[in-house]
């Protein structure tokens, strides 16, 4: 097998966009609402990455302070989120996104 | 002497196909709680990429934060809702045939723009980039980004009593 | 410039008066409410007294500036009093009369609820009409104009419970008002004139101007004045108010409706006497618009049986009188009329209110007779009266009367004639009433008893006034204004004009103490036609149909219900309406799937991005 | 800090104090409402002095930056124009809270704080000199209208907020666009930088900016065709709300016509002028004719608004001194009298629970202070001399029949149909037999509501009479602007 | 290369050392316990039970894997080895002595030297939930689940208090490295030690952690995911062989991991309390001190048959050992390097672990609402506290 000698930052860009794609089909295919709220963390994790490739490609660390205000948004994100499942899951008895629907009326 | 693999090459390729089975799992999986974990082992192995693009502070963050708060309470809530596998899908023909092709469409396009904008970008050597230690970044986020944090700070305070207000059960 | 006389004294004597009861009289005695009510008008009167007998003959008029009212770019109009001799005249009137009738209220009131808020009322009137015509500029005219109206609404309206009263007093304020809006835009039109409203610099401008002999902006100023003179004045068309109004208590028809502030529109077409001299059509329209009120009045106070209503006709065609003197440019002859008329038909609401209150509230003529007995004085007093609008010779009535018969002589011969004949009816009606009240038997149920002194005293003074009042004001009303033809021999007209006072108070004889049965007669041959004056010339009712009830309507079922909730509202609506259906439409994107959502977002990405790349891509 | 920025801060602060008051305590929410709208009413008339003496300027101002890109400012000041306005909300303020006092119980601390966030919204539109300051102001001034009306309404109260916003949103989105192109042009906010840099604005541009900011004042006013947001709003709120919208609110809109549609594009104001008027003439008989036949005492109220705010269009667009100080005088005063109208019909609801007409009658008699005071509010919105209304009705028709005699003519039809509307009204309610159902349940004035009640008629009999104190400083204020607009200065910069 | 070898020998002597540490740990734990209780303790195997360890391993490893019916197997399996592999990370990073010079080679005594080992730490310890809350989970059983809930909570919980009082010197020491953190403390007597500087300001933070260190690790009075009385055995009910083996063992490699955490941030690590020359000759005296004693007593008063010849072998061992202490202090200072400060590191760590026996043996249970209660309104503002006032401190006199 050949391996290159150096992996280019593009590499980690483009595991970036591949991951973040999978965060987005998992968020048009599955039906749970936490597994499409994790498809969503895995998103963010995606871009995460990216930032951090730019950050090492400028060499300045600003990109990973943006990952970590990322972190922390999603950190508050989850718990209202989960805590919003929470309560859905008390009224509806039911984690299927097709049964929360009330946007529809 | 079989050549030395260049630990950065190895380390890249083996994470980066460790994150994408693990990603292919969270959303594959028919259980939640699979695929929370499978989810935990991204994160690690972002963490450990981000090791190599000199971010040890990140890396740290990324586990105690990520893996450590935020996936531990994913994995409470299935939990304490032990929901089970999910039902058959009803078919979903507009997700699957609008949305998997434009997101492929989107894929190949953007990976393609990686590659067409961004030829000569550096090569990662672990150990070239030194500044993600927690002294810069600290630096950094208490004085350039200050305002930034302070409102982060609040956001977080905010969302902690939204959480407790939308999780308490209703008394009456 | 002669030293200030405090004339603000005047009007703010009874505005004290006013606020005193208004504020504290439900608290007081009767006895204190009308002591105050009484002295506070008195010493207005006294105060008078005091600064006219200060200020001589007034060759120049007297002028006090007090503060600045309102001051915008160059217009500015100061809060200014003035005294020359029309307004000494007004003033005489005004306080004396007033003074008089307020101690008649005295007696007339006491037994009715509101005794404080009457006198509260009655002395706000006092002070308005003070103001109005004391005032140096139009819009202090206005002020003290627009007071007036409020009292006079204020005091129709007196009886709360009366809906017929409310109704009479908001009709008052609303014709008045569209009096008002006429003088107000002759104001607008003085003041971009003259850039003043100052009577001073308005007039002596004016003085500058030519006659006009086509209608110009004096023409129009002087026409609009004349609608609030109109209004004001109860002058055709816009008289209706003035009968209605005798709705008040007495006292305020007598004080208001008949002595003082009907008069008000004289006084102001006499005031802008320079602006009318020189618009001739104006004049002419004055002097038409005098004539026709003066024969309509009297042709309906013919008919009436209510004492008041007889008497508030009456009080209309004498105006209309008036106003022929001033369309004749004989304007001190109006303002003698106007003093004349203040004495006879004050004593003649009062001598008509002591009878009312004799007979307990009783106002129908047809229920009176043979009263002559029973309360003698009011009788003997209102035979002073009688006489004096008759134009008896000797009395009062007959000189103003003359006088402005006489000037309308000059004008034109057959508004004279027109005249001679209304004074003949004018002596008809009222010697009618003076019949049916004070002759023949009593038809009426109650006891009539005499009134009490506070009453029959006022009525005493005034009385003697009505006779002699006209030889003691002649010179001073006569100093006015310029010379008219008054002072030349006009034997064989006078005699013309006797004669048919006397002419009218024989057929009234003939017809109501000789010949029972024939007014009867004479109203079933006449048929429609006695009806139609019967009913006022169902003048009401016309504005009623006309106006009224169109403007109504069009407002209830076009404007609101119509233009507003299904038009206007109609579009808005129709606008959310056609959003709320394109969004319909759009809504069939919206499942209501979060998934299905994304898939919209993940495709708009797609499709941005391949656009871009087709565009040219990043560079 | 200048008394300006405190009387701005004040309300601020209570209105947040009164959102952490428990809501079952509603006695300490309105005290401390009470006091906060007082504190700021105080420092209002210590402004006086100043602004008295030097009307034609800003005085008291800020300017402190807010945002740096687009250059956006916190610049505030007062002159002898927006002066009276503030003031007239500081003291309006309190009053309806006053009247209020023991009729929400549901939320009172909520509806306390939103009247106090209202008169800050308002209070900050009458003295932004930054013109996206201004903007955001006007946008908070909504907000608690919306929910005041939606809360604590009566009839349709939900329809009518909802009815008020798009109307006023609709009015102020085009604002907005406004703003944004007049900054696009001349790259500034600040309105005194404005009032000179517009003449350098293409005609056309200037015309799109006109239209929108005249379209917006239009619907805030209201103008004829844009009114029926209006007695639907006024009916809904709570009385004491309508206070304030009838009051305060309403003169928003006629202020920034004068301040900005005028001060900022005086040559196409003029332009426009003769529709303007005709659409203010419009609304003065339209707003009477409909007013006659109203059944609902609040909304007869209402649709003489409308009227009466026709005068003060009217009065702007005649364009000399006295249409313009007459129109400034008439906007102070038809604020206190329509203030003190409201709040006495508030009264008569508090005790009858009703707005029908029909519904009354009599009540003179029952009630003779609370007649006395409705008859004075009555004489004094049908402009009776001697009351503040008259002075600035004579002015704006002055200067209407200056500008063009016709408009007077058909203005002056309005004064006639005001008397004709609000004396039947005043006949019906409070004349004639005593209607049973008020029999027993009309007491006069209380203390409090003499309280409440008295300051209003002591102005409009002070303003009727004593006008130089509050008419000089208008009129100086109201000759600068027409130096500006006509004056050197912007010829100087049109060359 | 020699970077490699010299790890590969560090590692094998860790792991060997780690893991018989653990397998004694528990023998400790028991004899401490029966000691507690006025028992002897195991007994059987070995003298003293000493082989009692090896026993156990063998009969874990023989037992039958029971796995029960309708679990998903996949997670059941992984659990225990995800809770025991995270709970030997840490060790990797725990420096045990100075930089030594042994052969020419330069090395440190530690597996790996991290610039951020703190953060290492924390972050492994925060992913220590896993195996425990999985394991619940994944057993289908509602008393295992009941159990990994109750740890999942409750390690978040004080995972709070725990991390901010560990922040807390870090304010002093300035550096998140764990080697130069136990540097920064040397060099003189026990008051340089982070945990007495500020006083009472670390002292308290340092309790704080020893608290939270104890839920971290589910022992009593924290032990509510394996609340017998209530949930059976919580999240292991179901396991057996080795899989319980690996919980079990987790439990004890976090301990110590713990305790080698506390020892080098508040403890100062491998330093002496005192400066170096004394304090070099302090283990020689302990050992013969203990070693005297033992011969002394075994030979005069032995409790038990067996005692007479144990107690005595025992005394000499020790006696040997001060021996060699006395050669490495002064002689040897090839091997002093090395044995003196893992000396004391051992020894430090030894008593906090027998602080941890100690508890066990001593105090009952928190109830659930209390435990939560405790920490969320007294450990978590008492460790801010702790923190600003600290850091207060530092801005005003650091």
């Amino acid at each position: 097998m050949m391996l290159p000698n150096a992996v280019p930052v593009s590499w980690y860009l483009i595991l970036s966009a591949i991951l973040f794609s999978m965060g987005v089909a998992g968020f048009l295919i599955r039906r749970n609402i936490i597994t499409v709220f994790m498809c969503i963390e895995l998103m963010l994790n995606a871009v995460n990455l990216s930032f951090v490739a730019f950050s090492y490609e400028l060499k300045k660390i600003d990109g990973q302070l943006f990952t970590f205000f990322v972190m922390v948004v999603a950190a508050a994100e989850a718990a209202v989120g989960l805590a919003i499942i929470l309560t859905v899951f008390r009224h509806r008895m039911s984690l299927e996104i097709d049964d929360v629907s009330s946007l529809k009326n | 002497m079989i050549p030395m693999p260049n630990l950065d090459v190895l380390g890249f390729l083996v994470l980066a196909t460790f994150a994408v089975l693990c990603g292919l799992s969270v959303i594959l999986q028919k259980h939640a709680v699979a695929s929370a974990l499978s989810l935990v082992g991204v994160m690690g192995s972002l963490a450990v990429l981000y090791l190599m693009l000199g971010a040890e502070f990140l890396a740290a963050v990324q586990m105690i934060v990520y893996a450590g708060a935020i996936m531990v309470l994913f994995v409470f809530v299935i939990m304490l809702l032990n929901s089970g596998s999910e039902r058959p899908a009803k078919a979903r023909y507009f997700a699957y045939l609008v949305g998997i092709p434009s997101l492929l469409a989107f894929l190949g396009v953007i990976s393609f723009f990686i590659l067409k904008e961004l030829p000569n970008t550096s090569s990662v050597q672990f150990g070239a980039f030194t500044q993600g230690g927690p002294a810069p970044v600290g630096r950094l986020l208490f004085t350039q980004y200050l305002l930034p944090f302070e409102v982060t700070s609040l956001l977080v305070l905010i969302a902690i009593i939204g959480a407790m207000v939308l999780a308490k059960k209703e008394i009456d | 410039m002669t030293e200030s006389q405090s004339l603000w004294l005047i009007p703010i004597l009874p505005l004290i008066g006013a606020a005193l009861n208004g504020l504290l009289g439900r608290r007081l005695p009767k006895m204190a409410v009308s002591a105050i009510a009484i002295l506070s008008v008195l010493g207005s009167f006294l105060w008078v007294m005091k600064c006219l007998s200060a200020l001589g003959n007034l060759d120049t008029p007297h002028a006090e500036h007090y503060f600045t009212w309102i001051q915008s770019g160059a217009l500015e109009i100061g809060v200014d009093f003035m005294v020359d001799r029309l307004t000494r005249i007004m003033l005489l009137i005004v306080t004396g009369v007033g003074l008089l009738i307020h101690i008649y209220a005295v007696g007339y009131m006491d037994h009715e609820e509101g005794f404080s808020r009457f006198f509260s009322y009655l002395n706000l009137f006092m002070f308005f009409m003070l103001t109005l015509v004391l005032a140096k500029n139009f819009l202090l005219v206005f002020v003290g104009w627009e007071g007036v109206g409020l009292a006079s609404y204020l005091l129709i309206g007196f009886y709360l419970k009366e809906k017929f009263a409310g109704d009479a007093g908001k009709k008052a304020f609303i014709v008045n008002r569209i009096g008002d809006f006429g003088f107000s835009l002759a104001m607008f039109l003085i003041v971009i004139t003259f850039g003043s409203l100052d009577f001073t610099k308005v007039f002596e401008a004016a003085a500058k101007m030519p006659v006009e002999a086509h209608a110009g902006i004096l023409t129009a100023i002087a026409l609009l004045l004349f609608v609030g003179a109109c209004g004001k004045s109860a002058q055709m068309p816009l008289y209706v108010w003035l009968p209605d109004a005798m709705a008040g208590p007495t006292p305020v028809s007598a004080l208001i409706h008949a002595a003082t502030m009907v008069t008000a529109g004289v006084y102001i077409v006499a005031r802008a006497s320079v602006i009318f001299d020189r618009a001739p059509i104006a004049l002419d329209v004055v002097s038409y618009i005098g004539l026709l009120t003066a024969v309509v009045a009297a042709t309906i106070g013919v008919t009436q049986y209510d004492i008041k209503k007889v008497f508030a006709y009456s009080t209309v065609s004498q105006l209309g009188f008036m106003f022929m003197a001033c369309g004749a440019k004989a304007y001190s002859s109006g303002i003698f009329h106007v003093a004349t008329h203040a004495f006879f038909k004050a004593v003649l609401f009062l001598g008509a209110g002591s009878v009312i209150h004799a007979l307990h509230g009783e106002q129908d003529m047809r229920n009176m007779g043979g009263l002559r007995s029973k309360i003698p004085q009011t009788f003997a007093t209102l035979c002073f009266a009688w006489l004096a609008i008759s134009g008896v010779p000797g009395f009062s009535g007959a000189l103003s009367k003359d006088e402005i018969l006489i000037a309308v002589h000059g004008k034109s011969e057959w508004m004279f004639w027109v005249g001679v004949v209304t004074a003949g009816i004018t002596a008809f009606y009222v010697s009618r009433a003076m019949f049916m009240t004070f002759f023949g038997e009593y038809r009426g149920k109650a006891h009539p008893h005499e009134s009490p002194l506070s009453m029959t005293g006022p009525l005493w003074v005034l009385a003697l006034l009505s006779a002699a009042g006209g030889y003691l004001m002649r010179d001073l009303v006569h100093s006015i204004g310029p010379e008219t033809a008054s002072h030349g021999d006009h034997g064989s007209l006078e005699f013309i004009i006797v004669a048919a006072g006397l002419l009218g108070i024989g057929l009234a004889a003939f017809m109501y103490l000789m010949n029972r049965g024939l007014s009867q007669s004479v109203a079933k041959a006449l048929g429609p036609v006695y009806r139609l004056v019967y009913d006022k010339y169902r003048v009401d009712e016309f504005y009623d149909a006309a106006l009224v009830r169109p403007i109504q309507a069009g407002s209830e079922s076009v404007l609101w219900k119509g233009l507003d909730v299904l038009l206007i509202d109609g579009v808005v609506n129709g606008v959310g309406r056609t959003a709320s259906a394109i969004g319909g439409i759009l809504r069939r994107c919206q499942g209501g799937h979060v998934p299905s959502y994304a898939t919209w977002i993940v495709l708009g990405a797609a499709l941005v991005l391949i656009g871009f790349q087709l565009v040219g891509g990043g560079r | 800090m200048s008394p300006l920025n405190l009387m701005l801060v004040v309300p601020l602060i209570g209105f947040l104090i009164c959102l952490l008051t428990p809501k079952e305590n509603e006695g300490l929410a309105r005290t401390i409402a009470l006091g906060a709208s007082l504190l700021a009413l105080v420092f209002g008339l210590g402004m006086i002095g100043l602004v008295v003496a030097m009307p034609t300027g800003f005085q008291y101002q800020t300017d402190i930056p807010w945002i740096s890109t687009p250059n956006i400012h916190f610049h505030v000041g007062v002159d002898g124009f927006s002066l009276w306005m503030v003031l007239l909300t500081a003291l309006l303020t309190p009053l309806s809270i006053l009247a209020s006092w023991k009729s929400v119980q549901h939320r009172a601390n909520l509806y306390y704080a939103f009247i106090l966030l209202l008169e800050f919204g308002v209070l900050g539109v009458f003295v932004s000199l930054d013109m996206f300051l201004y903007y955001v102001f006007w946008e908070i001034s909504i907000v608690p209208v919306l929910f005041l009306i939606g809360m604590w309404g009566t009839e349709q109260r939900s329809a009518a907020a909802v009815k008020f916003f798009l109307y006023t949103m609709t009015g102020s989105v085009l604002m907005l666009a406004g703003i944004i192109y007049l900054y696009t042009k001349t790259n500034t906010f600040d309105f005194t930088q404005l009032a000179l840099l517009t003449a350098n604005i293409p005609h056309e541009a200037r015309w799109l900016m006109f239209l929108a900011f005249l379209f917006a004042f239009s619907i805030k006013t209201p103008l004829f065709p844009l009114h029926t947001w209006l007695p639907d709003t006024y009916a809904s709120a709570p009385t004491p709300v309508t206070v304030l919208l009838a009051g305060v609110l309403s003169k928003m809109g006629t202020y920034s016509l004068l301040r900005f549609c005028v001060g900022l594009f005086p040559n196409e104001a003029k332009e426009a002028a003769p529709w303007v008027a005709a659409l203010a003439v419009i609304s003065i008989i339209y707003g009477a004719l409909v007013a006659i036949v109203q059944p609902n005492i609040k909304r007869l109220v209402a649709y003489s608004s409308i009227s009466h705010l026709g005068f003060v269009v009217l009065g702007i667009f005649a364009f000399n001194r006295w249409g313009l100080d007459g129109a400034v005088y008439q906007m102070v005063n038809h604020g206190i009298s329509t203030g003190a109208l409201f709040l006495l019909v508030w009264f008569l609801e508090d005790r009858r629970g009703s707005l029908a007409i029909a519904d009354y009658g009599g009540v003179a008699r029952v009630a003779p202070w609370l007649s006395t005071a409705f008859m004075v509010a009555t004489l004094g919105s049908i402009g009776l001399p001697m009351l503040g209304n008259f002075v600035g009705e004579f002015l704006i028709l002055q200067g209407a029949a200056k500008a063009s005699f016709v408009w007077a003519v058909f203005a002056s039809v309005g004064v006639i149909l005001s008397a004709v509307y609000m004396l039947w009204m005043y006949q019906r309610v409070f004349f004639g037999e005593i209607a049973e159902s008020i029999a027993g349940y009309m007491p006069d004035l209380t203390l409090r509501e003499t309280a409440v009640i008295l300051p209003l008629i002591v102005l409009m009999i002070w303003f009727g009479i004593s006008t130089t104190g509050l008419l000089e400083p208008i009129s100086a204020a109201n000759g600068a602007l027409l130096n500006l607009i006509e004056g050197p200065a912007r010829v100087a910069v049109m060359k | 290369m020699d970077f490699f070898l010299v790890s590969l020998i560090k590692i094998v002597v860790v792991f060997g050392a780690f893991m018989t540490t653990l397998a004694y740990l528990q023998w400790v734990e028991r004899k401490v316990l029966a000691h507690i209780q006025l028992r002897l303790g195991p007994q059987r195997v070995g003298p003293h039970g000493l082989l009692q360890p090896l026993a156990d391993v063998i009969k874990l490893a023989t037992k039958e894997g029971l796995i029960p019916a309708n679990v998903n197997t996949f997670f059941y399996i992984l659990a225990p080895f995800l809770a025991v592999s995270l709970a030997l990370i840490s060790i990797a990073v725990i420096p045990f002595g100075p930089e030594i010079e042994l052969f020419g080679v330069r090395t440190n005594l530690e597996l790996t030297s991290l610039n951020i080992g703190v953060l290492l730490i924390l972050a492994i310890s925060s992913v220590g939930v896993y195996g425990i809350a999985l394991g619940g989970w994944a057993s289908n059983n509602k008393y295992s689940l009941m159990g990994g809930l109750r740890s999942s909570a409750q390690m978040i919980s004080y995972e709070l208090p725990m991390t901010i009082a560990l922040a807390t010197p870090l304010l002093v020491l300035n550096t998140l490295d764990l080697r130069q953190i136990a540097e920064r403390q040397g060099g003189g007597w026990f008051w340089n030690w982070t945990a007495f500087s500020y006083p009472p300001l670390l002292f308290i933070a340092f309790i704080v952690f020893l608290i939270s260190a104890f839920a971290e690790t589910n022992r009593v009075p924290f032990d509510l995911p394996e609340a017998e009385n209530e949930l059976v055995a919580g999240f292991h009910t179901e396991y057996s062989s080795l899989a319980f083996a690996g919980f079990f063992m987790a439990e004890y490699a976090n301990m110590v991991t713990i305790t080698c955490v506390s020892t080098t941030i508040f403890l100062g690590g491998w330093h002496p309390p005192f400066p170096a020359p004394y304090s070099n000759f302090v283990p020689t005296a302990l050992f013969w001190f203990f070693g005297g004693v033992l011969l002394f007593h075994g030979l005069t008063q032995p409790a038990r048959r067996w005692d007479r010849f144990t107690f005595p072998a025992f005394g000499v061992i020790s006696l040997g050992l001060g021996a060699i202490f006395l050669l490495a202090a002064t002689v040897l200072p090839i091997i002093g390097q090395i044995l003196l400060p893992v000396f004391w590191f051992v020894a430090k760590v030894g008593l906090l672990l027998f602080l941890f026996i100690w508890v066990r043996g001593t105090l009952p249970r928190f109830r659930y609402d209390q435990l939560m209660r405790f920490t969320w309104t007294f450990l978590f503002p008492v460790a801010l506290g702790c923190l600003l006032l600290t850091g207060l401190g530092v801005a005003l006199f650091g």
